[in-house]
């Protein structure tokens, strides 16, 4: 359930709209439930509302944590 | 797709699948439940069973908002939409859930039904003030995740004094259908729960955060890994949920940190809470009635509720008795397990809940992986 | 399918499992004729009175929304379509036969515009239309201007294409990226409110499927357009008619970008999004090579890519290896192409 | 006809002059090929690749209501129609193509009963339906089920029919009487309130078409069956295409009482008013006798009668003999067929 | 069809022909006007000109309800049906008639306007009581023949409660009509009338009856013979006139005697009484002003009166120039003497009130008798 | 103008309607404007509405009067 999609913010508009791009793809959201947002965020956009902002550093450490779940067997099998 | 494409990449996947393999205990059967619909999308659509090793199964949970909407909930938004004053606002995903008798309301529009499928809450607002001689009534279905599109709705409505829009609302909650699922051995007479653990939703966590869940490693000793939806966040918390049962813990963990935190998100948390209220106990489909797992408007919010408004009486209808989805939902059965699986009971002609949306248990099943049924059948016949 | 009391929905428009079982139902027994059962998206048959003379005909409405899209409008695409209904056949397209019916307070205007579309299209693919007909009616009974076009070709001997030909070892052929078409469409939709640069794909694929065709030989089994209902329908068609099973590879497949950023946006999946300039093919595996290489020379089929293999499978099951590594299925859609919410 | 600010209305569909000016300004230009430019109903073409092979196509959009009238329905009429166009062609109908545009929430069982029809008409008429096309529109964007069929059919060496070769001194000819189609058309449409028991004339023509080219030979210069529009357009048509004048008599021709009851009681001409079953030949006097002679031997020929005859005139009129021995031109409807008070 | 096919025998006219040309005196020039459309579409529909001797001649008179109703009059209906409460019921020979810049009904149709032809006024009560979210206004035209149906359509929606039926009315009167062709040459300065004697409309008198013809006599002294609308009827009458003119005699005298008596329908009379008075003036097209020529509602039926109820600005648009129409309509010139007619004047693009139906003096030339022009011409040219 | 047509009435309905028949054309009329009708009498029917009754006699008449016009010339020209 819940289909959801980051895509960056790529303009503020008024009435507590923005414009948002997805690779290419640009689209008119609401981001009355997110509060503040500024030009390069990215949020997460279900049935036209951006639901919670991605935290580009938890992002990071999650790509790690991948690698690391991946690199890990490697050794252990080596 | 920046965070996206890094969590779909197959050589990542394979490697993760190995380290899950090393992990898995040879002598253990893993058994982890997605109660959510977009996680058994991403298992289906990415066919990440075949990366798993034979004994991690996933159990399909209940959570698919449009599977576990009521027959007799179907039923009464087709009457409501039958009125001749009632434009019926829906998400697309609604219009071919079958009601009692074959009924529909795509079979409805085609008799007429002024029915219009829209992409967003805002888009029925959009609708009521351009058509001010109809009642516009928004078909509100979805858990923690879409709730806050549909109370803001709602404000919005008021806001403008718009007078001819309502929600029939079927939101649902999380956290109670869980609950229902752990204690349905005990109240159901059901064969005991065999889930060793649960992949939490993403986005519902990503409104409700982390903390109602604490509550099942306390009451039940369960585990839960809230995952992101993409087949990469998958695998991670596969793997984060089989590495507690082989260290024996039990805990509530976040894989989905980049959007996902303890307390969520408080604004829409509020919103919510301000037009919405529990309900004593709702009907879900496959699942039987659920004490408190269920929203309707606040009294204060009376003339935006479609039931009140348009005085619905509820209607009572159920599924073919046939249908193994309450046991298929809590692991016990799977679907090609049910005689009406793919016979009678096809994505066309769904007979029970879970094989109303392709995130439904048996949908699923048939849409993407019923190619392996014979394989598992001569499997089976091989080792008999 | 409720015949007695059922009405037709939307779901018997949008290719999927629905409308063959509409077609089935209503149209099959009712026409029933040999050519009709060869169940392609034109039928060929043996001309009397002309020695040797064997020709295809295929016909297509054309109801799109909206009329005017980017890179194309439904004029073009009524040339288009029909043409590679024929070209698929493995014909060289012959003449058009249009048909219009028109809604009383189309503009004028928009209305030139389409044919001028058309006259350009036709020219540029040098397939006349040679006749047509014109019905107006009343507001509220049509939707702007529908557009029926019926394409004719001809036959080399020995040309002999059909839906039922793949055999386990074929190759399955891929003219280049999907969902182009579909995407573009629905960007230009308003009530779906997203942007995109894509345009649609719509083109005339003749000298495309004529160089295939040259290059093929007997090895080449079939051809077809997948349009309505996507690769996903085509592929199941194929399947469901020959009786055997496909495994197509997903990192194979050519799609655009943006194409998968429209489809996550709207919760869809390419595979069931039409195209309008793209063709499927099915060839021995000896042949995959050299048709590969002609599909290659030709601008329309620069991106082509082998997909897939024809497998033994009384299924009929189109089956696709993940990026993963994992196995699914590709389904028909079911029901009508709509934006999900989840 | 105002192409910049204009919009399409019903008189543009109403097969009169405004129909001629709109397919002349939109389509003609924007189309242009010869084989359009031959102007009949149907267009005639060598095939290449077949050596010797010469074949006409015809279509035709059918958007009647109702759907349902005494005599047929939209499937047959959609079948008989097109055969129709071909035969008059000189051709033999070979095979036919349809699209069906259907609304959503159309009954299922109406669906079927003219799918039904269609495949009863087309099998007595030995014309397999070979291939077709289904569309599904929203509620409020058709009427019930548009049908679109497409004939090929082929010419037999030397019959060279067209709507410009006919000559002063040739004679015109009628298979039966005028009127019936359209009188049954209105007299089940409710919001005109008449009955009567006149059933539409709705017939495959193609048996009765050869047996005319093997009695006329060359002698046989063109056939038209005068469709919407009514004998008076068509009359004009060739007029027009083969700048001749016409004069033909109002005695001769056969109108049945009630069709002339009902076109009196809606100010109506029986002229205007569509048939679809009857068609007009012109052929050289000398054939004549031989022609008609063998229409009346068919069983849709029976009342085959001779109504005229092509005169030199370089306005094209064509003009009537009243019963009264006066005379009166023939004219195109003007605008929209409709009932008229005054 | 008994009653019709009578009076459609042609040997029979073809005897009573050689009698007219047996009576006609060839050193005298006979001009007759059949005042009616109807009179006109059968001399056209039957080329009853070619029976007839060249010295008795037949003028077309504006006797054709749609022909003389004035541009601005179609304006103002065409105005009040782009009004998107209303919708406008008419019968469909008003269709095509052309206001101002091109426009008309049919196109106004086109362009979105709600717009639905009637075959009786009957037919537009059912549209408003079947309608009651719509203003159904009933454009109404015709002569005294027509003008009772819309009587009876107001007395109906008044019985019936209807609040949402009004008429436009746009009724004429056939006698100030034809006082005012007798007039036109004193008051317009035209030339003198030659006109000898008036085909007397055939349904018209059946319900005025023949007196209100008498004055025409009396005053101005002519020759009145109320004619039948079958061909026959139009030759008897014919041969009726020249009598007169033979014998000296200017009388009213009545061929359609089956139908009419001198008093006509006082039922249909008295209700048209009840429901219309007379206006000061009403534009004719071609013909211009002509005092207590038309009706309008009485103000007890005010609130039927589209005119008031829409509060109705008069429109004002003039006919081109060039138009003949005025001088045709009086007898002084033929339509192929106007140098508009078939370039640019023709029943697709009219330019002038004759063109506008088939029963329009120009518009019957052109659709029944134009192929006479050219033999007309060279026989003028070898005569000259 | 005024195009209008002689038919027969064939059954008396309710609320001043009948049903008129035109060589086996058949419609429903008002009659409100004509008074009493017996099944068998000629009306004349213009807009769906009965105008008048045709007089029998009167049409007789006519049709006396007119083989008397068509007639005399004969005689005349003899
Ligand atoms: S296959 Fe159908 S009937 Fe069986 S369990 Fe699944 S949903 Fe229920
Ligand atoms: S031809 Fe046209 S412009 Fe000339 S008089 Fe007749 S109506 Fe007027
Ligand atoms: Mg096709
Ligand atoms: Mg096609
Ligand atoms: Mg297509
Ligand atoms: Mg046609
Ligand atoms: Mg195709
Ligand atoms: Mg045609
Ligand atoms: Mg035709
Ligand atoms: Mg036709
Ligand atoms: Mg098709
Ligand atoms: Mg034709």
């Amino acid at each position: 359930m819940c289909l959801a999609i980051p895509a960056q913010v790529r303009e503020i508009l008024p009435d507590g709209m923005a414009r948002v791009g997805l690779d290419g793809v640009v689209k008119e959201i609401s981001t009355a439930l997110v509060g503040d947002l500024a030009v390069g965020d990215y949020v997460i956009v279900h049935v036209g509302f951006a639901l919670s902002k991605i935290d580009a550093v938890e992002a990071e450490r999650t790509l790690a944590l991948l690698a690391e779940a991946a690199g890990a067997p490697a050794e252990a099998m080596a | 797709m920046k965070h996206v494409d890094e969590y779909r990449d197959g050589k990542l996947a394979r490697a993760i699948a190995a380290t899950i393999a090393a992990e898995a205990d040879p002598t253990r059967d893993y058994a982890f439940m997605e109660f959510c619909g977009g996680h058994t999308h991403a298992i289906s659509r990415y066919g990440l069973e075949d990366l798993l090793p034979a004994n991690v199964r996933m159990i399909h949970g209940p959570g698919c908002p449009v599977c576990v909407l009521p027959i007799g909930r179907v039923d009464e938004a087709i009457e409501l939409a039958k009125n001749p004053d009632v434009t019926l606002a829906t998400y697309a995903d609604l219009m071919r859930v079958p009601g009692s008798r074959g009924a529909s309301l795509i079979k409805a529009k085609a008799a007429g039904a002024d029915i219009r499928m829209v992409y967003s809450t805002l888009d029925a607002i959009r609708i009521a003030e351009e058509r001010p001689d109809r009642q516009v009534v928004f078909f509100a279905i979805g858990f923690e995740t879409t709730t806050p599109p549909s109370a803001m709705a709602v404000k919005l409505a008021e806001a403008r004094g718009l007078t001819n829009f309502s929600i029939f609302c079927n939101h649902v909650l999380t956290p109670s259908a869980i609950r229902a699922i752990l204690e349905a051995p005990k109240t159901g007479g059901l064969p005991p729960v065999r889930i060793q653990g649960f992949l939490g939703p993403s986005h519902v966590s990503a409104i409700i955060g982390t903390k109602p869940y604490d509550t099942f490693v306390a009451e039940f000793a369960q585990r839960i890994v809230v995952s992101g939806f993409e087949p990469l966040d998958v695998m991670q918390s596969i793997l984060m949920l089989l590495r507690q049962v082989n260290e024996g813990r039990t805990a509530v963990e976040n894989q989905y940190i980049r959007a996902v935190t303890p307390e969520g998100n408080r604004a829409a948390q509020a919103l919510v809470d301000e037009v919405f209220e529990l309900r004593d106990s709702f009907e879900w489909r496959g699942l039987g009635a659920i004490p408190h797992s269920a929203l309707r408007l606040r009294e204060r919010y009376a003339t935006f509720d479609a039931e009140r408004r348009f005085a619905m009486t509820p209607i009572v209808a159920s599924d073919n008795p046939a249908c193994e989805c309450g046991t298929i939902l809590i692991g016990a059965k799977q679907p090609a397990d049910c005689r009406l699986f793919g016979t009678v009971c096809t994505p066309e002609t769904p007979m029970g809940s879970c094989m109303v949306s392709s995130e439904g248990a048996c949908a699923a099943h048939w849409t993407y992986g019923r190619f392996r049924d014979r394989a598992r059948a001569s499997a089976g016949r091989a080792a008999s | 399918m409720d015949v007695k009391s059922g009405r037709v929905d939307l779901s018997h428009g949008a290719g999927g499992r629905a409308s063959a079982q509409l077609i089935d139902e209503i149209f099959r027994d009712a026409f029933s004729n040999a050519w009709l059962d060869q169940g392609n998206d034109q039928a060929a048959f043996d001309v009397p009175l002309v020695p040797g003379g064997r020709m295809v005909m295929a016909t297509d409405a054309h109801v799109i929304t909206p009329l005017f899209f980017p890179g194309g409008d439904i004029g073009s695409l009524a040339v288009h379509g029909t043409i590679n209904d024929v070209a698929v056949g493995g014909a060289v397209p012959l003449h058009l036969a249009v048909s219009f019916i028109v809604e009383e307070g189309f503009p004028l205007a928009d209305l030139k515009r389409i044919a001028d579309s058309m006259g350009r299209a036709s020219r540029e693919a040098g397939v006349p239309i040679v006749t047509g007909d014109t019905k107006v009616v009343e507001r509220g009974k049509a939707d702007g201007v529908f557009i029926t076009t019926t394409g004719i070709g001809v036959l080399a001997p020995g040309v002999e294409l059909s839906g039922d030909r793949a055999r386990p070892g074929d190759v399955v052929l891929l003219s280049g990226s999907i969902g182009d078409h579909g995407v573009a469409i629905m960007a230009s939709r308003e009530n779906l409110g997203f942007e995109t640069a894509i345009v649609s794909d719509s083109a005339a694929l003749h000298r495309l499927t004529a160089a295939m065709v040259a290059a093929g030989g007997t090895g080449l089994k079939l051809m077809r357009d997948p349009t309505r209902g996507g690769l996903a329908a085509t592929l199941n068609e194929i399947a469901t008619q020959s009786r055997v099973g496909i495994r197509i590879a997903e990192e194979a497949l050519p799609i655009k970008a943006q194409v998968v950023a429209a489809c996550e946006l709207l919760g869809l999946d390419p595979l069931n999004v039409a195209n309008e300039g793209k063709l499927v093919a099915v060839v021995e595996a000896g042949a995959a090579e050299a048709v590969l290489a002609a599909m290659r020379a030709d601008p329309l089929g620069r991106e082509a890519v082998a997909i897939g293999e024809v497998i033994e499978d009384d299924r009929s099951f189109v089956q696709m290896t993940t990026s993963f590594g994992g196995g699914r299925i590709v389904d028909w859609l079911t029901g009508e192409q709509l934006p999900r919410i989840c």
